[in-house]
């Protein structure tokens, strides 16, 4: 009655077939390992007319043919992009737009801070004057996906069934939205990415040249160290293309430069970048000729050297925070930076998008502009006494807008008159 | 006096040693089992029978010697090998899972880790001709244990063995979970299964069931078998004078130092008091600065009246109180207890007692910790003093309050727990068997303390297993049977015989009595059911 | 007992109800209320809430076997492994031009695995606390993904829109939900249900009754890392690409969605339906707050409201039921 | 009156050596204690610039803001448990004082409003996971999105705000207190330890917390009331967690939620590597001191050798494993029978 496989001998049996899975295992684990080499050999696999996503990778022929197609007056801002988006024509060509009043969406894959509540803040402004003009139906439908990609794919899709004629989608993850997006696309729903870059090839994406932003603080930061020394990249995230593609800007100007670069991870958070450059400092007692900021460094990091008792070096600034204006006269330490709010991000995106509403078409799929600079000679017109070093505002474009409508003449073609609305930033609180 | 067996054993103990660490559980064992037969494995508790059963039914595995099956040397590293060589077991606890159905807590272990050995029809035919003839119904085997009585869980268990195929089966105290028809169908089972030639290993303590049932019986004493006997020599007596090591067990037996007390001063009392549902009621009074001694064999109330008595577990009816100065105060819980005056000395050291990842001192301190605090702050060096005192008193080995607990012998681990409530001085204190596998030289040092403690005043209530403890240190006996008091011995009628016979609910006095209590333990049973 | 007298009608069904039923009718309430919510719902709408869902659901189920094993049983990196998952097909196959639908899906199938052996041998051969063995594979696992994977891509091969698509009378994930099902459909007609039931929810009986304790709770964890594949999978297609940060974010809600479907975290109650239902409970909560217009600070507070009563209510449900 | 008692023989204590447990025990709180030492020697070696005042000082500054926040974490597994809320009580103390601040509130009076939340969080925790004996995985889970979730609604997600001077003094290496050259931060933690060592060697409480975590059984036959150690420990452990966050607001400059995120795995880890294992009884915060150096130099180390953030994660998983192995393991089914 006793069965031939009793309980040990498949005793026996599970172990020995256990091992084999767990070195399978092993094997699968290590060609993933593999891979971290790997990866580099180019992506065959987009044979579209949209170029490849190549975060971190040099240029590739169709990148830099790419380029050669943008318009002259906007090529600056587009160095790079390939390091944060893709390029190509524009996805909605035949899409009609529908006639005002419109319904405004606003996506948020995030809240939680003063930056994105900024962000809102000025797009709720915006449609507010729009809406005495009478081009707008109902009020704006906002969401916050607390960084989940497929809740914010599903709010995307609830706003598309709620009838929305324009969808602002706030700093979206590269990848996870893009079906969203298409099923928005095929609903006639204009989508429009804002402050980031993204794979998808299937939405309007408004965003600043980070690559020419970070090149440009880094040549500021060249020139002051006068080209020797070692400069730490206070870097973003990893793999986040937005951060990729400044550091990726700034390294290729260093290297130029020949000078030393070393790294900290920050993550755009000042606890942890002030701990990581408390801890670079502590393992490195030799000189620092200056560190540029990936987004969000330049405070916590002065206060990382001023604490270790080290002199202050020349420190970049990048998203224009009025901490860092603070800390700039605090320290009387010239620096550079850039507007880069979310307000203004809102408001380009509005541009762009009321353009498309109103009929014009886009040459590319994604439309990229340059920052205000901050520097020592315009510091006194961003400068406000209230700013502190705990400030969480930012500082503003002097004249209202990071730039004029005009700069998109050349970006759009055909259509009417898009309608028009003042950002009102100057009116954000400074505190 | 062991008869050797005609045919080969179909198992066999040949010189089997094993130790706990430092504790020896069972030295130089020698059992076989004889095809056909039932075998009786009889002893008083830490006799060593479980460690048997442990190591047959390949929970543990022997530190010297070996286990023969048919004659040839096993390695049963695992429950599943020792069903390989059809030797199954029905513990004493009612080991089901609660949340499979009956059908599946009987099979489960039959098939591989996918493969089913049978199909559901079968399993459920197989089981349910089981479970007819032990004469419970075949709903046990759909329904979750959950809600199933404990005989029919132990009916569940007892199909588990016999639906695998087996040459011996090991009931190790089995029967006590059962109702008395139940038992005596699984006995008629078992008569058929022996004609097959299958045997069967009867571990109990009932004399009763052993002589209906045994063809021979194998004595264990303190971890050594005692020997091996035939039906014929088999009886009662025989057998308890194997146990006790005594060849006098029948004789009239008086205890030093025996004082009765005829002052009803009674400081603790049950009234009406039902230990379990449905338990007959009884009243029990403790009389202030006696040792009264709660006997009984396992799972027969003894420890449940302790528990209602410290009020650590709740009466299921009728009351406990308690004499502070004069008037009663109904016991409500052990908290409310301990401040009248009762301190409970927990029965199984390591699951209830002890902490063992502290140490001695921490151990012994534990209760009367906020007796030396001052805003929570306790006085190390008072603690410590107290400590010693009552380390010294006990008598503990190694003197050090620093050593971690768990390097103690038995003795000494115990001798810390008593010590524990000992230290906050009470009224009166419940030990729940507290000398279980504890060396003689602590045994004797226990004894001198309790009379210590009683000329002191203190009012001591303990339970014991062990016979002759209880006899030795206990003025009064009340022996537990079928959840309740079935007797309280005293003066000329505490005796080994006495206690003995009440264990297993009988009277010395008179033969007959003993029907009419099996009469009522039955219907005890029954309601239970 | 006093509960039997109190309450003998409530415990009765206690005790007749399926341990998911209360998720269940949480679900159905939420359907409703999303229903009133969004006329487009029921009409299709359903089809791509349960796409975004299916990671999570898929993970949730993917949780079940190991909580189902008992002793503590819990798989804190089903969420890394899956992100592993999606790393190895999008940053190993695919460049590689290895990215034949058998294939992938062979190799997401045995990075799960791999992944669930590793966490198997620490817990039932090494005997690590399930906590903290899969704490550190947790970190493991999420440390090689973002190494292997620097940046998130998005190139995938046409075949994987399949899962994506909603087409069909059914979303195409449901076929790959009900197909994870019927798998363990079948595995709960094997000896191995019983098997793993006995050992949750008494490891002493089930050890005693024969079962080889070890080799159950091994397989569990295998099971784990197996769906956690397929979770990967479909995860890389819901995303339409892999990103090595979003799989670990999701190991926490597995966790709820189970305790929300009704499973005993002790082990040997419950079932892969019940932590799929209590997913979607999860996911329909998000939702419904999304069209409420809730900010997600509210629905964060929800979330943990609902999570803590829903655990209190089950456990009090549980207690009931048992009750003699 | 001892005089009557004949002593039990005592060659069977002496020959009873002290079980492995306690062996090893022994062996690995000598290890334990000396590893943060010898990961200073290393580190000092591969990067002698660690050498200086404030390189000491900023390790130490660093490792306070940790130490703090893994007070609660300790306790609760002693006692057999996990805390999954201390991050969100962090980010909660952090958002707090900066906004309130911001909004002119005296610094008392945050202070206690941050106590009284603190403490309402521990006490759910500490009851919720006492009912029907509910895992305090799940139970703290729901606290932690509960608090942060709260936090947000209260402030509009606006959690930007002031932070006050003395705070930034106190986490910066060069601060120092009544001209001592030591940071307040880490005399706040100094502070810290010496009352969580009191009180886990000389209090009542200490007492009944390890008796808990030991043997619940007989912790409640010996007269503890396990769900008031709970509610204290989970307490303590929130009280604690809120300090962190208020370092951490001085330390960043800003205020967020999410600040305290790395912290829920870095305070399991400090534990772990500190030998506390998880299966409670055992343990103290002594070793989560050093559990919590170790780990602070370590990373250290692994910025200075320029290793990025993701094999950091990959090596403190391993080193987990390698640790718990030796501490912590589970016992088989049969020594359970």
């Amino acid at each position: 009655m006793t069965a031939p496989s009793t309980p040990e001998t498949s005793r026996a049996g599970w172990r020995r077939s256990a091992l084999a899975v767990l070195l399978v295992g092993f094997v699968v684990l290590l060609t993933a390992c593999g891979g971290l080499s790997a990866d580099e050999d180019g992506d065959s696999a987009s044979a579209d007319e949209y170029t490849a996503l190549g975060t971190g990778k040099p240029a590739t022929e169709a990148d830099t043919a790419a380029l050669e197609d943008v318009p002259a007056s906007a090529r600056d801002a587009y160095a790079g992009f390939w390091h944060s988006t893709r390029l190509g024509p524009n996805p909605y060509a035949d899409w009609k737009p529908s006639k005002a009043p419109w319904k405004f969406c606003y996506s948020s894959s995030y809240q939680g801070n003063t930056w994105r509540q900024e962000g809102l803040t000025v797009a709720e402004g915006i449609v507010d004057q729009l809406d005495e003009q009478g081009l707008v139906d109902g009020d704006m439908i906002v969401s916050d996906a607390d960084n989940n990609a497929s809740l914010q794919a599903t709010q995307v899709n609830t706003m598309v069934q709620k009838g929305c004629d324009v969808v602002l989608v706030m700093q979206p993850p590269t990848v996870g939205l893009c079906n969203a997006f298409e099923s928005a696309k095929d609903a006639g729903v204009l989508v429009v990415v804002m402050q980031t870059g993204t794979d998808c090839t299937n939405a309007i994406q408004s965003d600043f040249g980070s690559y020419f932003a970070g090149q440009t603080s880094a040549k500021w930061l060249v020139e002051k160290t006068g080209g020797e020394g070692t400069v730490v990249m206070c870097d973003g995230i990893p793999g986040v293309a937005a951060a990729e593609a400044r550091q990726a800007g700034a390294t290729q100007v260093f290297e130029e430069a020949g000078l030393t670069v070393e790294h900290i991870t920050g993550e755009w958070t000042p606890s942890t970048i002030k701990s990581q450059m408390l801890q670079y400092l502590t393992t490195h007692p030799d000189d620092v000729a200056g560190v540029w900021d990936g987004g969000v460094c330049a405070v916590p990091v002065t206060e990382a050297f001023e604490q270790a008792g080290r002199d202050l070096p020349f420190v970049t600034g990048f998203e224009g925070a009025c901490a860092w204006l603070a800390n700039w006269k605090k320290t009387d330490k010239e620096s550079i930076g850039f507007t880069q709010g979310a307000g203004q991000g809102v408001v380009e995106a509005f541009k762009v998008a009321l353009r498309m509403l109103a009929g014009q078409q886009p040459e590319l799929n994604t439309l990229l502009y340059p920052l205000p600079e901050i520097n020592a000679s315009n510091f006194d017109e961003f400068y406000k006494p209230e700013m502190t070093l705990s400030s969480g505002c930012n500082a503003q474009p002097l004249d209202g807008e990071s730039v004029p409508s005009s700069y998109y003449d050349d970006l759009f073609s055909g259509g009417d008159e898009p309608a028009t609305f003042e950002s009102r930033l100057d009116q954000l609180p400074v505190k | 006096m062991s008869t050797p067996p005609l045919e080969p054993a179909v198992v066999e103990l040949a010189g089997i040693t094993h130790r706990y660490g430092p504790t020896v559980a069972l030295s130089d064992c020698r059992l076989s089992i004889a095809p056909g037969e039932v075998h009786g494995l009889v002893g008083e508790n830490g006799s060593g029978k479980s460690t048997v059963v442990k190591l047959l039914s390949g929970i543990m595995r022997p530190t010297e010697g070996e286990v023969r099956v048919g004659g040839k040397a096993v390695d049963l590293r695992s429950p599943a090998a020792a069903q390989r060589h059809e030797i199954v077991t029905v513990f004493q606890e009612t080991l089901v899972s609660d949340e499979c159905s009956g059908l599946d807590n009987v099979f489960a272990g039959t098939d591989g880790i996918f493969r089913r050995a049978r199909s559901g029809r079968a399993e459920r035919e197989a089981a349910e001709r089981v479970v007819a003839s032990l004469g419970a119904s075949p709903a046990i085997l759909q329904s979750s244990p959950h809600h199933l009585s404990l005989a029919e869980r132990q009916v569940l268990t007892l199909t588990r063995a016999l639906v695998r195929p087996w040459k011996l089966l090991i009931l190790d105290e089995a029967t006590s979970a059962l109702d008395l028809s139940t038992r005596d169908r699984l006995f008629a089972v078992l008569a058929d299964h022996r004609r097959e030639g299958r045997s069967v290993l009867f571990v109990s303590h009932r004399m009763d069931e052993l002589e209906i049932l045994i063809d021979r019986a194998t004595v264990q004493r303190s971890g050594r078998t005692v020997g091996t006997v035939g039906k014929d020599e088999a009886t009662p007596a025989r057998l308890l004078s194997m146990m006790s090591g005594r060849s006098d067990a029948g004789e009239h037996h008086v205890r030093a130092g025996a004082r009765s007390r005829q002052a009803a001063d009674v400081v603790l009392r049950g009234v009406d008091l039902s230990l379990v549902a449905q338990a007959p009621a009884f009243d029990l009074d403790v009389r202030r600065g006696e040792i009264l001694g709660i006997g009984g064999l396992d799972g027969q109330g003894g420890s449940h009246l302790v528990e209602v008595l410290a009020g650590v577990r709740p009466t299921a009816s009728g009351r406990v109180e308690v004499d502070r100065d004069g008037s009663w105060t109904r016991v409500t819980g052990y908290r409310q207890a301990f401040r009248s005056g009762i301190a409970y000395v927990p029965g199984k050291r390591q699951e209830e007692g002890l902490f063992p990842s502290m140490t001695v001192g921490d151990n012994l301190s534990m209760a009367t910790l906020p007796r030396h605090a001052r805003a929570g702050l306790f006085r190390s060096s008072s603690v410590l003093t107290r400590v010693r005192e009552e380390m010294t008193r006990l008598g503990v080995v190694p003197h050090d309050p620093s050593y971690p607990i768990t390097g103690l012998s038995g003795g000494n681990a115990q001798k810390v727990l008593v010590g524990r409530w000992l230290a906050a001085e009470p009224d009166v204190l419940i030990l729940n068997d507290p000398l279980r596998g504890v060396d003689l030289g602590t045994k004797r040092d226990f004894y001198a303390l309790l009379r210590e403690l009683t000329e002191a005043g203190t009012t001591v209530v303990m339970l014991s297993t062990e016979i002759e403890e209880l006899l030795t240190c206990c003025d009064r006996v009340a022996v537990c049977q079928a959840e309740r008091v079935f007797d309280v011995l005293e003066g000329e009628d505490l005796t080994y015989d006495a206690v003995l016979a009440a264990m297993f609910g009988r009277h010395v006095s008179d033969e007959q009595s003993s029907d009419e209590q099996s009469s009522d333990h039955d219907t005890h049973r029954k309601v239970t059911l | 007992m006093s509960a039997t007298v109190a309450t003998p009608l409530l415990q009765t069904v206690a005790r007749k109800v399926p341990y998911f039923v209360p998720a269940l009718v949480a679900v159905a309430v939420m359907l409703l209320l999303t229903a009133s919510e969004s006329e487009t719902f029921l009409s299709g709408g359903w089809k791509l809430v349960l796409v975004y869902a299916s990671p999570l659901v898929l993970l949730a189920m993917a949780q079940a076997p190991v909580v189902l094993s008992g002793g503590g049983g819990l798989d804190l990196s089903v969420g890394p492994t899956a992100g592993l998952v999606s790393v190895v097909i999008a940053a190993v196959l695919i460049p590689r031009d290895l990215s034949v639908a058998w294939l992938v899906i062979v190799v997401a199938l045995l990075t799960g695995a791999a992944a669930g052996a590793v966490n198997a041998t620490l817990v039932t051969l090494v005997r690590i606390p399930p906590i903290i063995a899969t704490l550190a594979t947790y970190l493991v696992f999420a440390g090689l993904a973002t190494q292997v994977l620097g940046a998130p891509t998005g190139f995938l091969p046409e075949w994987m829109s399949w899962f994506t698509s909603v087409d069909g009378v059914l979303p195409n994930v449901l076929y790959v939900i009900l197909g994870v099902g019927l798998v363990w459909l079948l595995l709960t007609r094997t000896a191995y249900w019983r098997n793993l039931l006995m050992v949750g929810s008494n490891d002493r009986a089930a050890y005693t009754a024969g079962v080889n304790v070890t080799a159950v709770r091994f397989l569990a964890y295998l099971l784990t890392g197996v769906m956690a594949g397929v979770a990967g999978l479909v995860l890389t297609a819901v995303l339409g690409g892999a990103d090595a940060t979003v799989g670990p974010t999701y190991t926490l809600q597995a966790i709820a969605a189970v305790a929300l479907g009704g499973l005993s975290l002790a082990g040997g109650r419950g079932g892969l339906f019940g932590a799929a239902v209590g997913a979607v409970l999860l996911f329909l909560i998000q939702n419904y707050l999304t069209l409420t217009e809730a900010s997600s600070f509210e629905l964060q507070m929800a979330y943990g409201v609902v999570l803590i009563v829903a655990i209190v209510a089950n456990g009090a449900w549980d207690r009931k039921r048992k009750a003699r | 009156m001892s005089t009557t008692i004949t002593h039990g023989d005592p060659s069977l204590a002496a020959a009873s050596p002290p079980p492995p447990k306690r062996r090893t025990a022994r062996a690995s709180s000598v290890l334990v204690y000396l590893s943060p030492v010898a990961m200073f020697v290393v580190l000092t070696l591969t990067t002698p610039g660690v050498l200086s005042t404030t390189g000491v000082m900023s390790l130490l500054v660093l490792a306070s803001v940790l130490g703090l926040a893994a007070v609660g974490q300790t306790w609760a597994v002693m006692i057999g448990g996990i805390d999954l809320s201390i991050p969100a009580t962090i980010g909660m103390a952090n958002v707090l004082v900066t906004t309130l601040y911001a909004e002119g509130w005296g610094f008392p009076r945050i202070v206690l409003l941050v106590v009284v939340v603190s403490l309402a969080i521990g006490t759910a925790n500490g009851l919720l996971s006492s009912l029907f004996g509910l895992h305090p995985l799940v139970v703290t889970l729901g606290m932690a999105s509960l608090v942060t979730g709260s936090v947000l609604v209260a402030t509009d997600g606006n959690t930007g705000g002031d932070v006050p001077g003395f705070i930034t003094d106190a986490v910066s290496p060069v601060g120092s207190v009544w001209g001592i050259g030591v940071p307040a931060a880490v005399i706040l933690w100094l502070a810290t330890l010496a009352v969580v060592l009191l009180v886990e060697r000389r209090t009542v409480f200490g007492r009944r917390l390890y008796a808990l975590g030991s043997n619940e059984r007989a912790a409640r036959l010996a007269l503890v009331r396990p769900v008031v150690v709970r509610v204290v420990v989970y307490s303590v452990g929130a009280l604690c967690a809120s300090a962190a966050g208020v370092l951490l607001a001085g330390f960043s400059g800003g205020a967020s939620v999410s600040i305290g995120d790395p912290y829920l795995f870095s305070t399991i880890t400090a534990v772990v590597v500190g030998g506390t294992s998880l299966l409670g009884g055992a343990g103290t915060y002594a070793r989560t001191v050093a559990g919590v150096l170790v780990t602070t130099m370590f990373t250290t180390l692994l910025v200075g050798l320029e290793i990025g953030p993701n094999m950091q994660q990959v090596m403190l998983g391993v080193a987990i494993l390698l640790l718990i192995t030796v501490y912590g393991r589970d016992r088989h089914v049969a020594q359970r029978l």
